[in-house]
């Protein structure tokens, strides 16, 4: 049971739950925390697998990839966040500014 | 000389999305016309030179070779696709101008300009990306930027369907990531040629397989996954719900094939073509039947991309029996799906220009609509000819080769998906045609149609008719750098 | 002169479309102009393609190829078997056009009406000069395309119901052909016509394959040229204006469907092999159950366009029953019956637009005594009407004569009693029709004499009636002479037994 | 390879029990502290995996500015939105045929050796990376892989931020904001501000400036950045910026420009798109670092600005009526 | 050069004439005399056996003149000329419309006689059946109608019969014209069945008996130049095409023969006999005919019996046929003509003289034509016929007599008791026809004799001439003493005989025509739609449709196929490795 090995699954797991969360709750500000979990699930995996041991250096490639990956996730979950907003406070069948009906 | 061009396809519609944010009004449109003209000259110098020199380009971006740095791969089929996507833009790009008029030069949609812009970049990024991480970068901003234009109007189904598209597409995008760190982690390279030259089925690599192939399905909104995408492209404004039909789900599509056909080449043999050729056909079927009991004519058009990309599916069985079969595969799917994005960007702006005179889209309203605007029904039935794939159509080319593979294949059921979706599809083309082509009683003066609307559903309305008649340069242009040589 | 023989196919079909295309942009109020264009590009396709008759007769080679993708080519070949077909639909369309243009004097979008009317045309045109499989299928669903907007021109409900009708059968009918062909070009490779057929090389292999192959097509084909169970949409699109219906569903797409079935058995499969493959009996049992049952539906129809619609059915057969007896003389009949039907048949429409329009009679009940006031509209009718019967010196009497010598001579004699079957069906319903419009007991006790002045309809709708009533008997007249139909069709016998 | 310790095992209980508190919790409020702890917990598992680069963003920038996000869209939210009342997980057919399904889709990836495979990691890029690093003009092997191996990733990362903030100017309504009068914000909040603001920029000005060397870099500096913004926006809007103004707009921009500019540069010297020639790769990967710093901040500044429907926008330009709700 | 232009100019004078109908109806009117005047001069000026060839028309025509032809033409240009006389002054209402059909009849009739090949023949057979059909129902009487409508059901029969015959003949022989036939056409193949329809096609224009159905309706419904013509010249166009068609003198089918020869006895005795029956005098006449044609029939069947026997039967045919057609024609005329139209005094005699003439001629009186042509009959059939048939042809010929000597009598005194309804005088021209009419019928024995000089002994010897008188003698004692008898019950029997059996047939057609139109419409596509397809399927169907698609749209369904597919296609994948 490498450390590698515990934290990817670890990650597996996380990326499980996140769409298991995803898909069971229907409340979107839940499902944007479920979509953030599985991100890190994801992350955990890549950096575990990343990680050499103790004495090796670790593979920075994927700490690349992790850090531009956390970078999307937030600003998706930002954007996503802002449209809940957004919807709660345009009631159904207001046509704002939209063009046609 | 043509690494510095293939970077400016990418880079021009960046700094105009950047400038766009700038400039007033006036400038504005000045910049998106210079933009958008200038990336249709180099997409048809790059098709030019690559159909003439027949090879394929590596071009290695800040400098390092291929583990390390990402590479932009340039073969026949993005060369096409970036000339098409380019024609498409450049409709589009004039189409909203007209569409969203004076709405479009103060307030909030003025964003909508480097929102396309940088939709645009993105998709030729993606055409080009020949590194399997950079793909997941542009995707995402391609499915970000969509979700936004979608959230446009602000109406409450509008934002609904956003978020909807938002949740899927991010799931969509986090499984084809997990699929790519698998592949990171047992391969150690990202980039697509090298995995393809590493690709050995084991354990992970299945996974990843899975993982992937399911990313992508949610994203080209394949059969039982495709819930999110009618709302999406029939709330959305006409341009965006042309852009979204037309170019974003062409790009998964695209996708799909490309790492099918490399990456993962060795399981394009095996039962998961099975599985896909089901789902292909079921999506043919189930969006066929419900875009026949649709009210609305950009409902229509939204669930008729559900059917028509099941095709690129529905041939995918075929492969597992022969290879000299999947070549004819191969360039079939290829060629429907380029003439699939004409027409069904011609179709959307066909519904968009009824909309912006009519105001509504209705199709039980619609009687006698033809005869005050015959040009933009001429449109909708040349594009509705492509849908269905009657001959003088480049989609019927691609039919033909798809109906040609499954033939010599002996798989007699995709034959009696295809032909049945085709008539399908042609009973809700011509319900739409029909209902139209009627005399109306009210003699009211029509309002007509602006031209530039008109002109531009015109020409990307006649495009897929032009692929089907002269469609030799076309095949020799895909045939560079195909997997499978030349048509046989 | 290589360079024109080699445009020349190519620019006769689009010399209609681009008129048609031209047309599309006219606005509605453009009359003179829109007049103009089509009599211009019909005389000038009249032209070329007697040109081309002169040509091929002289031997000379005229082909346009386009490769299309892969080793597909897009081809189009003037063989003296099109040439036929062409000459047919381009002097037809002629003269329709004339009619079209006096017909449709005053009613709503006529630019798209006459735009689709010369796409239809040039659709014909492209089917008669296809010269291989994909060509033919381009052709044959254009015409089905250029041909809907028509069926529905008048935009009533009936009229959308009967374009259903049209588009699922022709649509349906254009999918059974598509996939034939192609998986005849999956077992044969590009296949081009060939003057004695083209699949020798695969004969012995496909045996089955070509069997169901060869009963597709007979379907597919079939559903234009209105076989027993696919003929559902022809009396249903008799609701289209009455251009529409002469030029349409008497000479394009319904002869489009049985020249198909020539091209398919002569120059596809060709003799030996349909031989062979044994399967001209079915096809000539299909045109025998057509025929009879054309016929008597015909006799209980009391709408005049309906009944002609349903001898259309009938008269279309004889082609296929020609075709599917393997003999020279039964081929020349089932060939020149594919000219002289066209003629008859459209002098028949264009008398009943005529009624129609003049005296707005519909049904075969209000014809009493429509020979006193329309002499000579009626006497087209009737001469026509004798020519289906097959009474000589009409051109209906010459195919007759070969269908039956042909039947004969091929030792197959029960056909003849389908000969004789119908051609008493075909009495039964045109001669009451004759006997009520001549000899009917009408109510004004006017004995003068019929007056025969010219004037009795707009002249746009009094000459082409007039017209192709005196090609038919010209046609069945001087049968002999080089000029007829008949000499035509023996050429291309001649070619194709390789006598 | 190392064997998993004690410590590392607990640390993953840990992190699944959170997730599953996120996930599980009735209450949603709880459910976002819960994430937010999450976060750092992720923080920590990054540092036991020496990433420290990664440990500095999850924390600044997921734990941090996302959670304050989720936070604030719950107070905007209030009781009305029925989606939040309290939910029990709901044990229905669909739930119990998924859970089964994953159970066996996790038992043939055993069998597949999925996860044998994922015992012993490949060695993956770390030779050619540190062979090259000296080129790269930084020491820190992540900046220079996101900064100059896979810049034009980077480059399309900026470019996502900056599309994140269109959509967001895109969405917003029309009218002007309205600007609240200043009395509103306490006095305690205004005072804490002003002591801990210029130590946040500070800090942000040495992780920017650290990153070459030592982990750190452009991301997690903007990360500080914004979290000062957030707490500048919390006590003092008047000192900001309007959002949509030009300056904002051209802030905003800055890092995604640069790196435009910057690879048209290498590009007309000849070398391919985003290559920093290796004697000026330190001073152009610092120019964008900067740049891209600046954006970022603001960047996350005006999306916090804009999840609390106020736009910071000077007192001087709008009047000063009562703020929509 | 000139005899080429009068066979073309004799069928297309008359055509012509029609068609300046369209332009100038009363021209037309007045020249309707002169139609016949180039097939009169051709009877004349050209001599047989001369053809002219038109490759150009049709499939290649070719019109002559051989001996058969010649005698035929003579006849029907006299009566066509002398009809088309008295119509100017019978005629009164429609004259344009009579004056077509007449002219197109006659050029049908002038044509084939002179055409020499099938396709020719057929195209003017079928001109001069449609045309007549004008004349059948120029009145516009119900009965005209009626008969019009018998009349023209059974021409189409005919044409198509003859049309499949002629189309079998035509390639079995190998060629179109009559001179080239071989006679072992009929042994080959299908020979006997074109042969059959040939034989029951120019049966029915010739009155054969089964098929005479339209006779006795057409003659009496037709104005009388009308029905003169059609009993005279157009009767006969059926015997020509036996003549033409069947290998008469070639080879020998005493099958075929034996056919003929008793269809034509039981027509001789059956008609005659049901004429007498008649109350109305044209029925009389046309039943004569029939029994006249059934004469001719039997001479056709003997020379199919004894092909050699040709070169003798022939000329008797010919010579029956012009006293026929003479006698019929001036009969029909005569019933336009009544004897106190005339002033009295010596012109009523003459004209009762006159009356009386063309009967006795018909029943075969001494010295008259009859006499000559029965007589010529009875010898040419004897030489050829072995003993016993002869004598039961003597007993044939004496009861035929007798019977038409009877039918005579009634018609005469049918003539002179009844005044005819109120009928306005005809015209100077239908006097002065019939007038000429009867004069020919009174010197046609010389005529006869000069043209066919054989007669001439056999018919002046004792023995013919009492065999010609006696029938007249008994059968005028019989009149006289019945004829003022008021209680004798003079039989009616309706003009049509065996019609009401075709009747009952086409009711049978009508029902099955009937029966399966409605069935063909049962099984069309709606009612199979309505039958199958529940009437609110389709509602149903789009709600189903709907529910499943937003069913499909919810999270959690949306979450199970997600990992249902992840599952499903690493278990495909699964067994790959």
């Amino acid at each position: 049971m490498t450390v590698a090995l515990l934290y990817s699954i670890t990650g597996f797991l996380l990326f499980l739950m996140g769409i298991c969360g995803l898909i069971f709750r229907s409340s979107l500000i839940r499902r944007a925390l479920a979509l953030n979990i599985t991100a890190s699930g994801i992350f955990l995996f890549i950096v575990a697998q990343a990680y050499k041991g103790e004495s090796a250096l670790p593979d920075p490639v994927p700490h690349g990839l992790v850090l531009t990956g956390i970078v999307i996730g937030a600003s998706a979950t930002a954007l996503m966040i802002y449209l809940i907003g957004v919807l709660r406070y345009v009631s159904p069948g207001d046509n704002d500014s939209g063009e046609e009906e | 000389m043509t690494a510095h061009l293939v970077i400016t396809v990418v880079l021009v519609p960046i700094l105009a999305s950047i400038f766009t944010l700038f400039c007033g009004d006036m400038m504005r449109r000045v910049v998106c016309q210079i933009a958008g003209l200038t990336v249709l000259g180099s997409t048809c110098l790059i098709a030019y030179q690559t159909g003439h020199s027949r090879d394929v380009l590596n071009i290695v971006l800040s400098g390092w070779e291929a583990p390390l740095g990402i590479r932009l791969y340039l073969d026949g089929l993005s060369a096409l696709l970036l000339l098409t996507t380019a024609i498409i833009a450049v409709c589009i790009t004039f189409f909203a101008e007209a569409y969203f008029g004076v709405k479009a030069r103060s307030g909030r949609l003025t964003f909508f300009w480097p929102l396309w812009f940088l939709v645009w970049a993105a998709l030729n990024g993606l055409f080009l990306s020949g590194d399997v991480f950079n793909l997941y970068v542009t995707l995402e901003i391609i499915n970000l930027a969509a979700v936004a234009m979608v959230a446009l109007p602000r109406t409450h189904e509008s934002l609904k369907a956003a978020l909807n598209y938002l949740v899927i597409a991010f799931l969509g995008s986090l499984s084809y990531l997990f699929g790519v760190a698998i592949l990171y982690t047992s391969h150690g390279t990202l980039d697509i040629q090298l995995l393809a030259e590493l690709a050995g089925i084991d354990g992970p690599y299945i996974l990843a397989a899975v993982l992937i192939f399911i990313g992508l399905m949610i994203k080209t909104a394949l059969f039982p996954l495709h819930f999110w995408l009618p709302p999406a492209h029939a709330s959305a404004p006409t341009p965006v719900s042309a852009l979204l039909s037309g170019l974003v789900v062409t790009a998964s599509a695209y996708m799909i094939i490309r790492l099918g056909f490399t990456v993962f080449a060795p399981l394009m043999h095996t039962p998961l073509t099975l599985l896909l050729g089901v789902l292909g056909g079921l999506a043919v079927l189930w969006g066929s039947v419900h875009a026949l009991i649709q009210e609305r004519v950009k409902m229509v058009v939204a669930y008729s991309t559900v059917a028509q990309l099941g095709y690129v599916f529905l041939a995918l069985p075929v492969v597992v029996s022969g290879s000299d079969l999947a070549a004819m595969v191969w360039y079939g799917v290829l060629y429907f799906v380029i003439c699939h994005a004409c027409a069904k960007t011609a179709a959307f702006l066909a519904a968009g220009t009824l909309i912006n005179v009519v105001k509504h889209d209705r199709i039980a309203q619609l009687s006698g609509a033809a005869q005050h605007w015959p040009m933009v029904f001429m449109a909708f039935g040349m594009a509705g000819v492509n849908l269905i794939g009657l001959p003088p159509s480049g989609g019927f080319i691609g039919k033909w080769l798809m109906l040609q593979a499954m033939i010599n294949s002996g798989q007699w059921l995709l034959v009696l998906i295809l032909i049945a979706g085709s008539l399908l599809a042609a009973g809700y083309i011509f319900r739409v045609l029909g209902i139209a082509l009627q005399t109306s009683e009210d003699s009211r003066p029509p309002v007509p149609a602006p031209l530039q609307l008109t002109l531009t559903t015109m020409i990307l309305a006649v495009l897929p008719l032009l692929l089907g008649v002269f469609s030799q340069l076309p095949f020799s242009l895909l045939a560079v750098g195909s997997p499978f040589g030349a048509l046989p | 002169m290589r360079v024109f023989d080699f445009w020349l196919p190519l620019i006769v079909p689009l010399i209609s479309m681009v008129v048609g295309v031209i047309i599309f942009f006219l606005r509605e109020e453009q009359r003179s102009l829109r007049t103009f264009l089509n009599i211009a590009g019909a005389v000038v396709k009249v032209i070329l393609v007697h040109f081309m008759v002169l040509g091929v007769y002289q031997n000379r080679f005229y082909e346009f190829r386009l490769p299309m993708f892969g080793d597909v080519e897009f081809v189009l070949h003037a063989d003296p078997l099109s040439l036929l077909f062409a000459a047919l639909s381009s002097v037809l369309w002629l003269v329709t056009t004339i009619y079209a243009i006096g017909y449709l004097e005053d009613s709503p979008n006529r630019s798209r009406f006459f735009g689709f009317f010369s796409f239809c045309v040039s659709a014909t045109t492209g089917i008669a000069l296809a010269g291989n499989l994909i060509t033919f299928i381009i052709w044959y669903e254009l015409l089905t395309l250029s041909t809907y907007p028509l069926v529905i021109h008048r935009g009533t409900t009936d009229a959308l119901q009967a374009g259903r009708t049209y588009l699922a059968y022709t649509l349906l009918g254009g999918a059974l052909v598509l996939v034939a062909f192609v998986w005849l070009n999956s077992l044969a490779g590009p296949v081009d016509f060939a003057e004695r057929g083209s699949l020798a090389h695969v004969a012995d292999q496909y045996q089955l394959q070509l069997k169901i192959i060869f009963g597709l097509l007979i379907a597919g084909l079939g559903v234009k040229a209105a076989m027993v169970p696919l003929h559902g949409w022809l009396p249903s699109a008799m609701v289209a204006p009455a251009p529409v219906s002469a030029l349409l569903h008497a000479v394009a797409v319904v002869k489009a469907g049985a020249f198909g079935l020539v091209r398919v058995v002569y120059d596809l499969y060709g003799l030996e092999l349909c031989g062979q493959l044994s399967v001209m009996p079915f096809l000539a049992v299909l045109a025998t159950v057509t025929i009879i049952y054309g016929s008597l539906r015909a006799l209980f129809q009391d709408d005049l366009k309906r009944r002609l619609a349903f001898s259309t059915v009938s008269q279309v057969s004889y082609i296929a029953l020609g075709i599917s007896i393997l003999g020279p003389i039964a081929t020349t009949g089932g060939i020149v019956h594919l000219v002289h039907q066209g003629l008859m048949k459209i002098t028949l429409f264009f008398c009943a637009g005529n009624y129609a329009e003049k005296l707005h009679i519909h049904r075969v009940s209000e014809m009493d005594g429509v020979g006193r006031r329309m002499p000579w509209t009626t006497l087209s009718f009737t001469l026509a009407a004798l020519g289906m019967i097959g009474v000589p010196p009409m051109a209906g009497f010459v195919s007759k004569w070969y269908l039956g010598s042909g039947f004969v001579e091929a030792g197959q004699s029960w056909v003849i009693l389908v000969l004789v079957a119908s051609s008493l069906l075909n009495g039964a319903y045109f001669l009451p029709i004759l006997y009520r419009a001549w000899f009917a007991q009408t109510d004004d006790k006017d004995t003068t004499a019929i007056s025969w002045r010219l004037s009795e309809i707009h002249p746009g709708l009094l000459w082409p009636p007039l017209i192709t009533c005196l090609l038919a008997l010209l046609a069945g007249l001087f049968a002999g002479s080089p000029a007829s139909p008949l000499f035509w069709a023996e050429v291309i016998t001649a070619r194709e037994y390789g006598l | 390879m190392a064997a998993a310790t004690p410590s590392d095992i607990l640390l993953c209980l840990l992190i699944l029990s959170l997730a599953l508190g996120v996930l599980g919790d009735a209450n949603p409020f709880r459910g976002v502290i819960i994430f937010i702890v999450f976060g750092l917990v992720m923080a920590l598992s990054w540092t036991r995996l020496d990433a420290p680069d990664l440990a500095l963003a999850e924390a600044a920038l997921g734990a941090g500015v996302i959670g304050v996000l989720f936070l604030v869209a719950l107070r905007k939210q209030g009781e009305k939105d029925v989606s939040l009342a309290t939910q029990r997980l709901r044990l229905n057919s669909v739930t119990i045929i998924s859970g089964l399904l994953l159970i066996v889709f996790i038992v043939y990836l055993g069998a597949l050796g999925v996860f044998s495979a994922w015992k012993t990691p490949g060695k993956g890029l770390v030779e050619p990376v540190y062979e090259s690093l000296h080129l790269t003009g930084v020491s820190n092997p992540v900046t220079a892989v996101i900064l100059n191996y896979r810049a034009y990733d980077t480059f399309l990362e900026i470019g996502v931020l900056y599309l994140v903030m269109l959509s967001v100017f895109a969405l917003q309504p029309d009218e002007k904001a309205k600007f609240t009068s200043t009395e509103q914000y306490d006095r305690m909040l205004r005072s804490y501000a002003r002591g801990i603001v210029p130590f946040m920029v500070l800090a942000a000005g040495y992780l920017l400036w650290a990153g070459a060397f030592r982990p750190g870099g452009a991301f997690q500096a903007g990360a500080m950045l914004g979290g000062a913004g957030i707490l500048l926006h919390l006590s003092r809007p008047a000192m900001l910026l309007d959002m949509r103004g030009l300056v904002a707009r051209l802030s905003l921009v800055a890092g995604f420009f640069s790196f435009c500019i910057l690879g048209i540069l290498a590009m007309l010297y000849g070398f391919d798109f985003l290559q920093w020639p290796s004697h000026l790769a330190k001073h152009a990967i610092l120019t964008v670092e900067t740049a891209s710093t600046l954006s970022i901040g603001l960047t996350l500044t005006g999306l916090y600005a804009s999840v609390e429907r106020k736009l910071i926008s000077p007192a001087i330009f709008y009047s000063g009526e009562e703020d929509n709700p | 050069m000139i005899h080429s232009v009068l066979l073309i100019l004799s069928w297309l004078m008359p055509l012509l004439l029609a068609a300046t109908a369209i332009i100038a109806p009363r021209l037309t009117w007045k020249a309707l005399v002169f139609a016949g005047f180039p097939g009169l001069a051709a009877v004349f000026l050209v001599p047989v056996g001369s053809s002219v060839e038109v490759p150009v028309l049709l499939l290649g025509t070719r019109f002559g003149l051989d001996q058969v032809g010649m005698g035929f033409l003579f006849l029907t240009t006299v009566i066509w000329i002398l009809a088309a006389w008295h119509a100017k002054g019978y005629i009164t209402t429609r004259r344009s419309s009579f004056g077509v059909y007449f002219l197109l009849a006659m050029s049908g009739n002038f044509g084939l006689i002179l055409a020499q090949d099938m396709v020719g023949f057929y195209l003017f057979f079928a001109l001069m059946s449609f045309a007549s059909y004008g004349l059948v129902i120029h009145e516009r009487t119900p009965e005209a109608r009626y008969a019009g409508k018998v009349y023209i059901v059974l021409v189409i029969i005919g044409e198509v019969l003859i049309f499949s015959g002629m189309a079998g003949v035509g390639t079995l022989a190998g060629t179109t014209s009559f001179a080239q036939f071989g006679e072992d056409w009929v042994s080959q193949g299908r020979g006997a069945l074109f042969f059959g329809a040939l034989f029951l096609g120019f049966g029915i224009k010739a009155g054969a008996l089964p098929l005479h159905v339209w006779l006795p309706l057409a003659h009496p419904a037709a104005p009388t130049p009308a029905s003169a013509v059609l009993s005279g010249a157009m009767i006969k166009a059926g015997l020509i095409g036996w003549l033409r068609f069947l290998p008469i003198g070639d080879a020998a089918l005493p099958g075929w023969g034996a056919i003929y020869i008793g269809i034509g006895a039981l027509a001789f005795i059956a008609a005659a006999l049901y004429g007498c029956m008649q109350a109305n005098s044209k029925a009389l006449l046309a039943y004569s005919s029939i029994s006249k044609m059934g004469l001719m029939t039997m001479a056709v069947g003997v020379i199919l019996v004894e092909p050699d026997s040709a070169t003798v039967v022939i000329p008797c045919i010919l010579v029956f046929a012009t006293h026929h057609c003479f006698c019929k024609g001036a009969l029909f005329l005569s019933v336009s003509i009544n004897r106190n139209d005339v002033s009295p005094g010596l012109r009523r005699w003459l004209t009762t003289f006159l009356l009386l003439v063309p009967p006795l001629s018909l029943a075969g009186f001494a010295l008259t034509s009859g006499e000559v042509a029965k007589t010529m009959m009875k010898v040419g059939l004897s030489a050829s016929i072995s003993v016993k048939a002869l004598t039961g042809l003597a007993v044939l010929l004496a009861i035929n007599s007798l019977l038409t000597a009877g039918l005579m009598f009634r018609f005469c005194w049918q003539r002179f008791k009844h005044s005819p309804h109120a009928h306005q005088p005809p015209g100077a021209a239908t006097f002065l026809a019939w007038g000429t009419l009867v004069g020919i019928v009174i010197i046609s024995p010389l005529l006869l004799v000069t043209f066919y000089p054989v007669t001439l002994g056999k018919s002046l010897s004792i023995g013919a001439l009492w065999s010609s008188i006696w029938p007249v003698l008994v059968v005028s004692a019989i009149g006289a003493v019945l004829v003022n008898r008021s209680w004798l019950f003079v039989p009616r029997w309706p003009a049509g005989d065996m019609l009401f059996l075709y009747l009952l047939l086409t009711r049978l057609i009508e029902w099955f025509g009937r029966v399966s139109s409605r069935f063909a419409t049962a099984v069309s596509v709606d009612f199979l739609r309505k039958l199958f397809i529940p009437p609110k399927a389709g509602y149903h169907f789009k709600s189903l449709l709907r529910q499943t698609e937003s069913r499909l749209g919810m999270a959690t369904v949306f979450g199970l196929v997600f990992i249902g597919l992840l599952t499903l296609s690493t278990y495909l994948l699964f067994e790959h490795i």
